[in-house]
């Protein structure tokens, strides 16, 4: 029909998500939450790698490569990150022996 | 054909993403829905190099590397306390890429751009360059680069008002004219200053609702962009990041009962606070063995483990203590205060990392309860988050603030290096307290006197 | 893009939200989900209006119609009777005149 | 222009229904959230009826109007116990709408149509006419204007896999050749027998869970109806619909612990089920008196409502029973198995008619451990859900089913006409306990009486 249309709904309805799931993340999880929402926001990714590896003269390259860079720490940062925290959690004690620094 | 799967696997990804976030709901699912949601980054990466618009891969291939290179180190290196301010940066590098596409869009197409193009363009520049900007600074005063508390000027609040409606009509000329370079350039040089301004007059330990507004704030971007370029899959994890950035400063501003305009207008924690019930009395310092023996001979102790805990890298040491407790039969919990430390959650990460059984950790609502039936509750490092004012003295600065009830044990230790006072600013009663007994020092160097006392009681 | 992908994104959003709002409805109101469900089933009506205002000769509106009525019936039955049963739940005991059959 | 209002009008109603159906999580919110999915409905109406394609208004007045009054008119004057007939006749004139739809469509465009269309038309069709005639069938067998019981014959679940079989061909030629008309209404008439097959050989009591499955397949419906005509209020309406029905009859074959293929496919309560523990000695009888003096002066009573309440209409004369003992200060509570009667929530539904505050309806979990503190549970029209043998005996036909356990109550008293069976035909232990004291006669007259005697004990 009109192409804001659809993308309306797929906002609509996201937004109902977000606010169901994240409404329902315990406060043990939020710092998880906080590093795992920063690594999915790097799908500004997606954008990047497009401008890099068009053929759009050498400003759009340099331009594109950068982001592709800086999204790209972004992302697999923030996933790492989130994946070292969660390793620590734990339901019961294990035998496993105590971590030192 | 190729747009099918192209447009799939931005499908699939989204749906990972979603069961990822959901899977959080429980520490259980959480790593195993993670590594969905990173599944589904890699099928929307994958599903993006089919994009007939790609000619060359090698660049694209370099910047992979070398950004999931500096990632990945990054993210290995750095010490658990440190975290707020790693996400801060990682955050600043993604508003980074978000803007520098911005730029490149603009500077291919430029004059041909059409209307809702423009605008989501301009939102995407906007806000990304702002969150850039903001996010180094955060990112700076959580890591001591710089004075941490609020830098001011008087009518801040009017100058950057100013900015952000000089950049707006900016914004508005370039949907009209948007062959105006110029306006363009403006806008985004606005939006970086206003990204520092915004920043600046917060307080350091306001740094985490900041950078979930960022956070915010930069999901909205991904909706733009996903509305002009017609990507379903940047709208919906742009909005489901929106939803969880203004979620989670919702719920701080909450715990910490304040508002957010409180927090991003008022300079909070930059006076000293009108001054709260006048100190009485002098804190009494007790020495370790008397410490050690309250602690060995109870039939219960809560860990109230605070901000101080966190700069101390304590929270091994707190579970030692523990453990050594434990093999003599006494009940230990732990209880941890939403706010407790610098980000949601701070401390139940810490002291998972410590190797705690997520059992252990204890809610406000689910603790309070008990703290009379406990003989010793020993505060490491908290101070704001046990601060008796918040729930008997309606003129504190902090009243209203659901705290901790440490004061309601039979006895109660705390360990912190001296005078200082916590995030808040403000004096705390607790430590005046009959029943409360000092133990002056880093919290890891006492503790690990703690342990050898206890071993030898 | 493609006039099936939107649907695909509304349909894969619509199907999470089903499934976490209608799991968080507790049993004490199952029978009127039930009825609610059945009312909002009724959308169809959508349908059956445009058959039967179209202008596609006798069979179409006579078709039309009857859709009419009985998707209208759908949708008033199923919201009247949600609606009625909904009445009946309150919070505390009040001072109303118990009601008899 | 136009297209906008419409497609926002549908925007909106999407909103609405979904805010509807998340305020149904809390009794206190539900109503409002109606009320909103109401609105939603009239917006998409009013949105519909703006349709470039919509050049005459008197019919569709006509038939808004006649629909109207006979869904008000039915709605308003059927009893609550009448519940789930109407609901799921209501149920089959919302497919028959679907159907004819279709049909209409296939009329005037015929071998035109592109195989999308046909494809989404044919599945409307299907699941339309399958779940008119199967809802009517439902709605007659709860009626009881039809044997409740399995209808079956030899090898009937080939000669349906045939039926099915035989339409999806149909629906396959017509893809490819929508011309084929024959094809089309041959596909319709072997749905329509279809439906009456596929739920005539289930038993009256497993009507609630088909129906749910009906409810679902409608959803299904709307949903292909949605992609067919490009309209996203259909998909997320029968999406929604589609989830709503498939959770229910789950969590109902849960709580009755049998598969949904048993379910339909089982004919389950046509055979009289092995014997299961052979009845030993007789139930003992007693008097309204001694009832009433065991009521009168116990403490804690809990009610225990089934399917015979509902046939007996007596959830009014329960909580007047119940005020009579409140005001002698008993605790009174109501425990509800989510299965009790014949549709989920069955139960309280009737006793919230009844006045009866929600706070006094406990769910299984909950109020299963407070039987042992109960002097008298007395049972009104439960069987099958108060069965013991289902927790304690392996060989039950319905092992394995979660129970209320009654039979741990101090003591017992059972209404129920005579030697009837509950809905799964087995025989209840629970009635030949020495703690068990039976009322036999219509629930309603019964507690009448059981008032009179506890007014004057
Ligand atoms: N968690 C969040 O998301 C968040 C977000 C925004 C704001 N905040 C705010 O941050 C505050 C957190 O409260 P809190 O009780 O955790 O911390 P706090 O009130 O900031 O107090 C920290 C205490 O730790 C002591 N300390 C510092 N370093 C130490 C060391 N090495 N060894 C021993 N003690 C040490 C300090 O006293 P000495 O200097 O005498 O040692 C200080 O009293 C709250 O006011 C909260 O509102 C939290
Ligand atoms: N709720 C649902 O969604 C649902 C769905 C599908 C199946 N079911 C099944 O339905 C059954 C429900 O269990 P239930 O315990 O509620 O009921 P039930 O097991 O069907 O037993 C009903 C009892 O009520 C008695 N009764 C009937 N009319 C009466 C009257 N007028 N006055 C007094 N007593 C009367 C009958 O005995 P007399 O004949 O001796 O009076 C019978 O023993 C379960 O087996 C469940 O699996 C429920």
């Amino acid at each position: 029909m009109n192409s804001l249309m659809p993308g309306l709904y797929v906002f609509a309805l996201s937004a109902f998500l977000g606010y169901l799931v994240i409404s329902r993340v315990p406060p043990l999880l939020h710092t998880p939450l906080m590093s795992a929402t920063n690594a999915i926001s790097g799908i500004s990714l997606v954008g990047s790698l497009v401008t890099a590896g068009g053929d759009h003269g050498v400003l759009s390259t340099v331009l594109g490569v950068t982001a592709v860079i800086c999204a790209t720490i972004n992302v697999v940062g923030g996933f790492w990150i989130t994946e070292r925290m969660l390793k620590f959690f734990r339901r019961k004690e294990t035998p496993v022996a105590k971590e030192k620094e | 054909m190729d747009h099918y799967v192209v447009e799939f696997s931005y499908l699939f990804a989204s749906v990972f993403f979603i069961v990822g976030l959901k899977s959080l709901s429980h520490p259980d699912t959480a790593r195993r829905g993670m590594h969905l949601a990173e599944i589904g980054m890699l099928l929307a990466i994958i599903g993006t190099l089919l994009h007939k618009e790609i000619v060359s891969y090698q660049w694209i291939l370099v910047g992979l590397v070398v950004g999931g290179a500096i990632g990945g180190i990054l993210a290995q290196r750095v010490a658990m306390t440190a975290l707020p301010q790693l996400t801060a940066l990682s955050h600043g590098f993604g508003a980074l890429a978000a803007t520098l596409v911005g730029i490149a869009e603009y500077a291919r197409h430029g004059a041909s751009i059409e209307k809702p193009q423009m605008v989501a363009i301009g939102i995407e520049v906007l806000l990304g360059a702002l969150t850039t900007t903001g996010s180094v600074v955060a990112a700076a005063k959580l890591q001591e680069l710089m004075r941490g508390s609020p830098i001011t000027f008087k009518g801040q609040n009017y100058v950057n008002l100013g900015i952000l409606a000089v950049s707006l009509v900016a914004l508005v000329i370039l949907v009209f004219s948007p062959g105006a370079a110029f306006a363009f350039y403006l806008m985004l040089a606005l939006a970086l200053v206003f990204g520092l301004m915004l920043v600046l007059p917060i307080a350091a330990a306001d740094m985490p609702v900041v950078m979930s507004l960022l956070n915010a704030y930069a999901g909205l971007a991904a909706t733009a962009t996903g509305f002009a370029i017609n990507n379903n899959v940047l709208i919906i994890a742009g909005t489901l990041n929106g939803f969880s950035g203004f979620i989670l400063s919702v719920l701080m501003c909450r715990a910490m009962n304040r508002s957010i305009t409180n927090v991003i207008f008022g300079a909070f924690g930059s006076a000293a606070g009108p001054a709260s019930a006048a100190a009485t009395g002098e804190a009494r310092e007790i020495n370790i063995e008397d410490a050690a023996t309250q602690l060995a001979y109870a039939r219960q102790v809560i860990f109230v483990p605070g901000y101080g805990m966190a700069t101390a890298q304590a929270q091994h040491v707190v579970r030692e203590l523990a453990s050594v407790l434990e093999e003599r039969n006494v009940t230990v919990k732990y209880a941890i205060h939403p706010v407790a430390g610098r980000m949601p959650g701070h401390m139940n990460v810490l002291l998972a990392e410590a190797d705690v059984p997520y059992s252990q950790l204890y809610e406000l609502e689910q603790i309070n309860s008990d703290f009379p039936n406990t003989d010793v509750a020993i505060v490491i490092g908290a101070n704001d988050v046990v601060n008796p004012d918040a729930r008997d003295n309606p003129g504190s600065p902090i009243a209203g603030m659901p705290i901790l009830d440490v004061d309601r044990a039979r006895s109660v230790i705390v360990l912190k290096r001296g005078k200082g006072k916590g995030f808040a600013g403000i004096e705390n009663p607790l430590f005046l307290k009959q029943n409360t007994g000092m133990l002056y020092g880093d919290a890891k160097g006492t503790l690990g006197k703690l342990i050898s006392a206890v071993v030898q009681a």
